[in-house]
């Protein structure tokens, strides 16, 4: 019973600097560290580790005092060598330097056969130890499931459909038991079903289209249709009161090893791209490591930023920064902080845009790969031009109302206007195309934590 | 106590009594003068449109002095008695509430100016007018020759015409314009005025049919046009019978 | 065709808060939200069109000069017209009251609504204001009929439509001394500019 | 480094905190900012790429899409001039005149908009917003071209600080700001803008047979003189083939600088539509409305005015130029996508209604839009609260 | 309408007759307290006759005797009253006091009478008059109350004179009348050699609204009251 949902709605942003489809070994990092704002329900985490203490893979680090069942793991064994604290010593990062060679915290271990027969609690218990259930994430408001409800169904896409997006087809690549272990865990969380939604645009793992017991969506259109929330809308929309938990296919697999191997696994293939990346391509490389390896000697020039993740919902981080948990992807573009006469004004072909007024003749080299630098290209403005968010979010949702009662604290509004069913990465291409270029995804977090706390 | 049912109706009843009693003791003291202003208001008025009221003077007195008034049917005939049989007297026929019956069943109130020494003979006739100007009702007074051919003068009042514009016809300034026109053409057919459109019209525009307009609003001026027409045709029956009988004389 | 015209007169004409600047004191402090606008709209369209007639009746058959002529010849001669202002809010006054009473007792539901505008619209110088006119101009009972219900209909038009745009203005950036009143007062000015558009209809 | 930024540089300190001008910043930073694309850059969390448009590049393209208005205006205004006068004059003359006529209204609507704007900016403390470029232009091709030019300064201040201001600026504002410029003096100073004449004539006589009269005062007059109809009237009109259907949309007709030509408008429009700047639904709804209106008024045919061609209605007055210019604007128009076809319908059956039934004011576009602009919240709020309900409806609990 | 609760503090009975409090009975309302634009009250009936000068001058000074004698009236009823009845009681007061002032007129100033057609009949639903009977009368001494009614009165009167005042300088060029344009050389052969071109907007019901909105920013802005 599959069903083919086409959006018409939408952008593909077409940087250059794809990643090629082979899969380089950078030779392990040596730092790792573990973020804690990499989760945005994380408000006041509390460590399990002190600096010098080892650790091993899978040896819990933190843990946040709101949800203190979900375990926070160390992606490499090695030794805690730095917690960064910022402002009102709020816990930024705890770095470990790894060994040569890596230690697992064991679990226990099942087989396929045994996985059928596997308790609910069984399940969630390994999981929260293990260090996956983060990996968990739930609507509303992407925060990490609670671990003591039960969603109405579990959503996963199974095509990343950002700019320069890394394939399935190749950071999952041999994964397919693992990946069929982990749904199988899935199941078990919900009473509901479980929903992959793949292309029906481009090739999909044998992996998603094969998989037995779950509900199988085809998605067609440009992006945000891989966005995971603007699925649920149209597959099965969340309402007052509704739970689904979201996860991504990677995570799917790293709990599949959990119960497979007995071990948390963060290692993880991670694209490397962007117009600044001389050799855009694939890296063996694992959850919170450091890019250095990565990036050095292979940057085009001085000038650029490093965004884990994509241009649209990425962090800006440094040349030895560290890969966020929920991203496979690294993306380096040159950096705009320089003026430009009449930049405004004048007509071009090298900036990209959504609207028609600037590059109105873009329709004629459609698959034109453009190089964006970090420069907003404008400033912050009232909203004023209507009807455009709309044109690029592929929801019955009025986003403009909403962010008008986020920043007037209207909760009532909120609600009614629909914050439950999205996150940051619905709206980010709002946000891209803003003319008035407001920070949206930022004023769509105050809201939902608004709504959390309130 | 002051809660109970009798003491609120006592205390009802006894504030009804008091304040009835005040607002009727008020009402029958101030009949008079309000009539009396009522009255003066109204002649004050008619006066207007043939000549200067000096500041401070006795209106009453004068209007008595130098008009006589009658009333008259849509034939032009003189009549003392409403339709019910009640005695009317000119003054208080109230053009409002003729207005909104059938021009037939209309009461028509003429005055007679003798003239501000009051002299025995007739100077010119003053006739009400009534109608709608853009928003509301415009009315005023016309006075004529004693041929009912030519405007010696006219004031206007209004309810609610736009002000600065419209409303300007209340205007000594605008209101002059009127004096001099006449009704009637060389071959002697009924043309009325009319008030033109725009104002500072060239003199090649304003004959003695045409009266300036106000700049801003011609409709209040087509009003105007309009009320004036309807009733000097109105009081036509009159004039042409007084002619009638100068003609036999 | 004449009531019609009354009717569009009343509703966008002289409308009573832009043309008279009557029931400012509600339609400034009860049009933050288009929801309770519109249930106090709705009450004033109702209490308009029922006290409107009751005094032309009022006016009609007790108050005006010679208006007590039915009760015999030596009442032909009376003038009331000095009651008329107490009376006309003492009606109003009562009305407000019965008809909240059987709305509480037949619909609950829809008391819920609008129970609790009613007893702000006894001091809403709009219903008083439209019997005084209907008083003034010399309506007939159906005129005065008509006039009641446009007045109430015009009145609910303009504080749906300034409450919509007090919503909208939430997300403004007013300066202190103008917040609340002062930028209502200018609102309303403008809406008083663009409903000019409708002056010198004629039907 | 251009020799410019380095002035701009240089004097920089002045206005930064601490500094001589401090108060005055945002006129620096409002200067600068429109020579060169500031030098911001993205946050740290959120996007990483900005769209390369921005608001100055929406508001320019406007102004842009109104320039063959303007230029046709120009050369109207002269050429009308020389037909009143009964001169045949080269086309450069008739340029020259209006030019003379034009321009000066477009610069004492821009200074005196700009430096209201630029006031309140300081006082206020918030950045100069480029909202103006539009209005500024709108102010100057609504005007008659006869108007006293302290008029525009005057209205243009009004509108600038009652209508927009006082509201927070650009973005803020519930009426159209160019628009209240006008209703502004139409009521304030209606002799001078709501008169039929709107042909600039200055010293010179018009010659005998001159009317002046714009092709809405013609149809009302034959509506209202109940002679013959209004087509016969537009036929009889003093400049033969003047208010020929093909001459008025062409726009070689007497009425406000920018707004007699349809075509123009239409190009403006068509600039506007393939750039995405204005909501093609809200164009088209106006004219449907307004197309619809007058087939109804056709059937209904209670006078000539009433009987004069749907499509006539299109071509004369302001309509094309208040559809595509002043009703597509963002801010006062309807919010939502439904909301904006049902505020371009009603714009467009107002108009009509307007001009065929209230003789005070022929030029309906301008009140119908106001009108709908204080309308537009209300409809918005229908739309949303339809969208709230939806999401009610699957709520499980 | 009001949402001052009943002030209840019971006066020493040596204060004397103009002691600092009672001077801020009067004082208040003028400014910091101030009906209209402070309290956003009786707007309604009189801001239609603020056309010109002299019918504002009359409709002010009929609103203040009003608020006086009802304060008074109703302070000195104020053991008396039934509750229950209260708000009848206080209309009918009111409108008698209204009755009375619409009489008076008619008889003695029938041109303001008739320029103020209805809204003299308006002032019993002013919100200002039941809200200090409910507010203040219901519950104080008549000497302080004649006080409160003078100084709610007066803060009234001021804000719709000067709505007048700017509505009749603008819309008309004058002042009661006077001229004041013509006087200053606005005229074409005055000095400065043009006609002052009235302002009709001021005329209109709109400009009231402007006026009064730019009046409240005004005095907002120097009181430093800021609604929310």
């Amino acid at each position: 019973m599959s069903q083919t949902i086409k959006l018409k709605k939408g952008f593909d942003i077409n940087l250059a600097g794809k990643a090629q489809n082979n899969v380089t070994d950078a030779g392990n990092p040596e730092t790792f560290a573990i973020k804690p704002t990499d989760f945005p329900s994380i408000t006041r985490p509390k460590l399990l580790v002190e600096e010098g203490d080892k650790v091993k893979a899978g040896t819990p680090v933190l843990f946040d005092k709101m949800t203190d069942k979900v375990l926070h793991c160390s992606p490499v064994s090695g030794e805690i060598v730095e917690v960064k604290r910022g402002a009102k010593r709020k816990l930024l990062e705890v770095k470990i330097l790894a060994d040569k060679e890596i230690e697992y915290h064991t679990h226990k271990t099942y087989s396929s056969s045994d996985l059928k027969s596997l308790s609910k609690e069984d399940a969630v218990e390994q999981m929260l130890k293990g260090g996956v259930w983060p990996n968990l994430v739930q609507r509303p408001y992407g925060i990490i499931s609670n671990a003591d409800e039960t969603p109405k169904a579990i959503f996963v896409s199974c095509f990343d459909s950002h700019p320069l997006a890394p394939d399935y087809n190749i950071t999952l690549k041999g994964q397919d038991e693992a990946f069929k272990a982990g749904l199988e865990v899935l199941k078990k969380l919900t009473d509901g079903k479980v929903h992959l939604n793949v292309s029906a645009d481009r090739d999909n793992p044998a992996m998603f289209t094969q998989a037995e017991g779950v509900q199988i969506n085809k998605i067609s259109g440009k992006h945000p249709a891989g966005n995971v929330g603007v699925q649920i809308h149209h597959i099965d929309p969340i309402g007052k009161g509704d739970l689904i938990w979201t996860i991504n296919p990677y995570g799917i697999a790293q709990i599949g090893k959990l119960f497979l191997e007995g071990k948390y696994d963060a290692s993880k293939i991670v694209a490397l791209t962007g117009s600044e990346v001389k050799n855009p391509q694939y890296y063996k490389s694992f959850t919170g490591s450091s890019i250095k390896n990565m990036v050095k000697d292979n940057i085009k020039s001085d000038h650029v930023r490093y965004i884990s993740g994509n241009v649209l919902t990425g962090e800006r981080i440094d040349a030895d920064g560290y890969i966020s948990f929920y991203d496979n992807q690294v993306t380096v573009i040159p950096e705009g902080d320089f003026e430009e006469l009449l930049g405004w004004i004048k007509p071009t072909t090298s900036k990209l845009s959504f609207h028609r007024a600037i590059g109105l003749l873009s329709f004629m080299n459609p698959n034109k790969e453009y190089v964006l630098n970090t420069n907003t290209n404008g400033e912050e403005r009232a909203f004023v031009m209507t009807g455009e968010f709309e044109k690029v979010l592929p929801m019955d949702i009025l986003p403009t109302y909403l962010f008008k009662a986020i920043m007037a604290e209207d909760f009532d509004e909120m609600e009614a206007l629909g914050i439950f069913e999205i996150i940051e990465e619905d709206v980010a291409l709002c946000e891209f195309i803003d003319v008035s270029k407001h920070d949206l995804q930022g004023i769509l977090r105050k809201g939902i934590n608004l709504m959390i706390n309130g | 106590m002051r809660q109970s049912n009798l003491y609120v109706i006592l205390f009802s009843a006894i504030l009804t009594i008091v304040l009835g009693g005040l607002l009727a003791a008020t009402s029958v003291g101030l009949g008079p003068i309000q009539a009396k202003s009522v009255e003066l208001d109204t002649k004050g008025q008619i006066l207007a449109a043939v000549m200067e009221v000096p500041e401070g003077a006795d209106v009453l007195a004068l209007y008595d002095k130098v008009i006589k008034s009658e009333v008259l049917n849509y034939k032009g005939e003189t009549v003392t008695t409403d339709a019910d049989g009640n005695k009317v007297v000119a003054e208080k026929v109230e053009i409002g509430k003729q207005f909104k019956k059938p021009a037939e069943d209309r009461l028509y109130p003429i005055f007679k100016f003798y003239g501000e020494e009051a002299t025995d003979e007739i100077k010119s006739y003053i006739l009400p007018v009534y109608g709608n100007g853009l928003w509301d009702n415009i009315w005023g007074y016309i006075a004529l020759n004693t041929k009912g051919t030519e405007i010696e003068g006219a004031v206007f009042a209004h309810a609610g015409e736009t002000p600065g514009l419209g409303a300007r016809i209340t205007s000594e300034e605008v209101q002059s314009r009127f004096a001099g026109k006449e009704l009637y053409n060389e071959q002697g057919e009924f043309v009325s005025v009319e008030m033109l459109k725009g104002e500072n019209n060239p003199p090649s525009k304003l004959d003695e049919h045409h009266v300036d307009g106000m700049s801003g609003a011609t409709l209040t001026g087509n009003g105007v046009t309009d009320m004036l027409r309807n009733y000097f045709k109105y009081y036509q029956p009159y004039f042409n019978k007084k002619e009638g009988a100068t003609a036999a004389l | 065709m004449d009531l019609l015209s009354l009717g569009i007169k009343a509703i966008f004409i002289e409308n009573m808060v832009f043309a008279y600047f009557l029931g400012m004191c509600s339609f400034l402090a009860v049009s933050k939200k288009v929801s309770t606008a519109f249930g106090l709209g709705m009450a004033v369209i109702f209490v308009l069109t029922i006290t409107v007639p009751i005094n032309w009746l009022l006016q009609e058959y007790v108050l005006k000069e010679g208006a007590l002529s039915w009760m015999g010849e030596s009442f032909a001669t009376v003038d009331l017209s000095f009651l008329s202002f107490i009376m006309f809010i003492a009606v109003i006054a009562s009305m407000v009251q019965l008809v909240e009473m059987v709305i509480e007792k037949f619909s609950p539901a829809l008391y819920g609504s609008l129970g609790i505008f009613l007893p702000l619209i006894a001091v809403n110088c709009a219903i008083l204001g439209s019997s005084l006119f209907m008083a003034q101009r010399d309506y007939t009972l159906a005129e005065a009929g008509v006039f009641g219900f446009s007045s109430g209909i015009g009145w609910f038009l303009a504080i749906i439509a300034l409450a919509a745009i007090r919503e909208r203005l939430k997300y403004s950036n007013v300066p202190d001394g103008l917040k609340g009143l002062g930028i209502t007062m200018l609102i309303t000015g403008l809406m008083g500019m663009a409903f000019m558009s409708f002056m010198g209809i004629s039907i | 480094m251009n020799p410019i930024q380095k002035f701009f540089d240089k004097i920089e300190p002045l206005f930064e905190k601490g500094g001589k001008y401090e108060k005055y910043y945002t006129l620096y930073e409002g200067h600068r900012t429109i020579l060169f694309r500031p030098k911001l850059v993205t946050g740290k969390k959120g996007v990483q790429v900005r769209d390369g448009n921005d608001l100055k590049r929406m508001m320019i393209t406007v102004v842009l899409a109104m320039v063959p208005c303007l230029l046709f205006g120009i050369w109207n205004v002269g050429h009308q001039h020389f037909l009143a006068i009964g001169e045949t004059a080269s086309f450069m003359s008739k340029i020259g005149v209006g030019a003379l006529q034009v321009l000066p209204i477009v610069i004492v609507s821009y200074a005196a908009g700009l430096s209201t704007e630029f006031t309140i900016c300081v006082i206020r403390n918030h950045p100069v917003n480029e909202g103006y470029l539009v209005t500024g232009m709108l102010i100057a091709l609504i005007m008659p071209p006869n108007i006293p030019l302290w008029q525009v300064a005057l209205a243009t201040v009004f509108a600038v600080i009652i209508a927009k201001e006082v509201f927070g600026g650009t973005g803020m504002n519930i009426l159209n700001v160019a628009l209240t410029a006008r209703a502004f003096l139409y009521f304030a100073y209606p002799t001078d803008i709501s008169g039929s004449v709107w042909t600039y004539i200055g010293d010179a006589t018009p010659i005998d047979s001159y009317s002046g009269a714009t092709a809405l005062a013609v149809a009302y007059d034959t509506a209202v003189n109940g002679s013959g109809t209004v087509l016969s009237a537009f036929a009889n009109y003093w400049a033969e083939g003047m208010y020929t259907f093909k001459n008025m949309f062409l726009g070689a007709i007497p009425g406000s600088v920018g707004e007699t030509s349809t075509l123009c408008a239409l190009v403006g429009a068509l600039i506007l539509i393939i750039t995405r700047v204005g909501s093609w639904k809200i164009i088209f709804s106006v004219f449907a409305g307004a197309w619809l209106m007058g087939l109804g008024f056709n059937a209904l045919g209670l006078n000539a005015f009433m009987e004069m061609p749907a499509h006539y209605h299109l071509v004369i007055g302001g309509l094309a130029f208040g559809a595509v210019f002043m009703a597509t604007d963002p801010v006062s128009a309807s919010h939502t996508e439904t909301g904006k076809w049902i505020y371009g319908f009603l714009i467009g059956i107002l108009t009509v209604v307007i001009r065929v039934v209230n003789p005070a004011y022929p030029e309906g576009i301008m009140l119908a839009i106001l009108l709908m602009n204080v309308f537009a919240p209300l409809i918005d709020h229908y739309v949303v609260q339809s969208n709230k309900n939806r999401r009610l409806k699957r709520a499980t609990v | 309408m009001s949402t001052e609760t009943v002030e209840k503090k019971e006066v020493k009975e040596s204060e004397s007759l103009l002691s600092k409090r009672r001077k801020n009975l009067v004082k208040d309302p003028l400014s910091d307290d101030n009906p209209i634009t402070i309290q956003v009250l009786g707007i309604c009936s009189a801001l239609a006759v603020t056309t010109q000068m002299k019918p504002t001058m009359v409709m002010s000074i009929a609103v203040i005797f009003v608020i006086v004698f009802s304060n008074l009236t109703i302070s000195l009823m104020r053991k008396l009253v039934p509750g229950r009845v209260r708000i009848i009681v206080q209309l009918a007061v009111i409108a008698t006091l209204v009755t009375l002032v619409n009489e008076v007129l008619k008889a003695f100033a029938f041109d303001m009478y008739k320029e103020l057609s209805v809204f003299v009949g308006l002032i019993i639903t002013n919100c200002i008059v039941m809200g200090r009977l409910e507010a203040f009368a219901m519950g104080n001494k008549p000497y302080d109350s004649v006080l409160d009614g003078l100084g709610s009165g007066l803060g009234y009167a001021w804000i719709i004179l000067a709505v007048a005042f700017f509505r009749e300088l603008f819309g008309s060029g004058a002042i009661f009348g006077f001229k004041v344009f013509e006087a200053i050389g606005f005229t074409a052969d005055g000095w400065i050699g043009l006609d002052y071109q009235a302002n009709g907007l001021m005329v209109t019901p709109v400009g009231a609204f402007f006026i009064l909105g730019l009046i409240i920013w005004v005095q907002r802005n120097k009181t430093g009251y800021v609604e929310h």
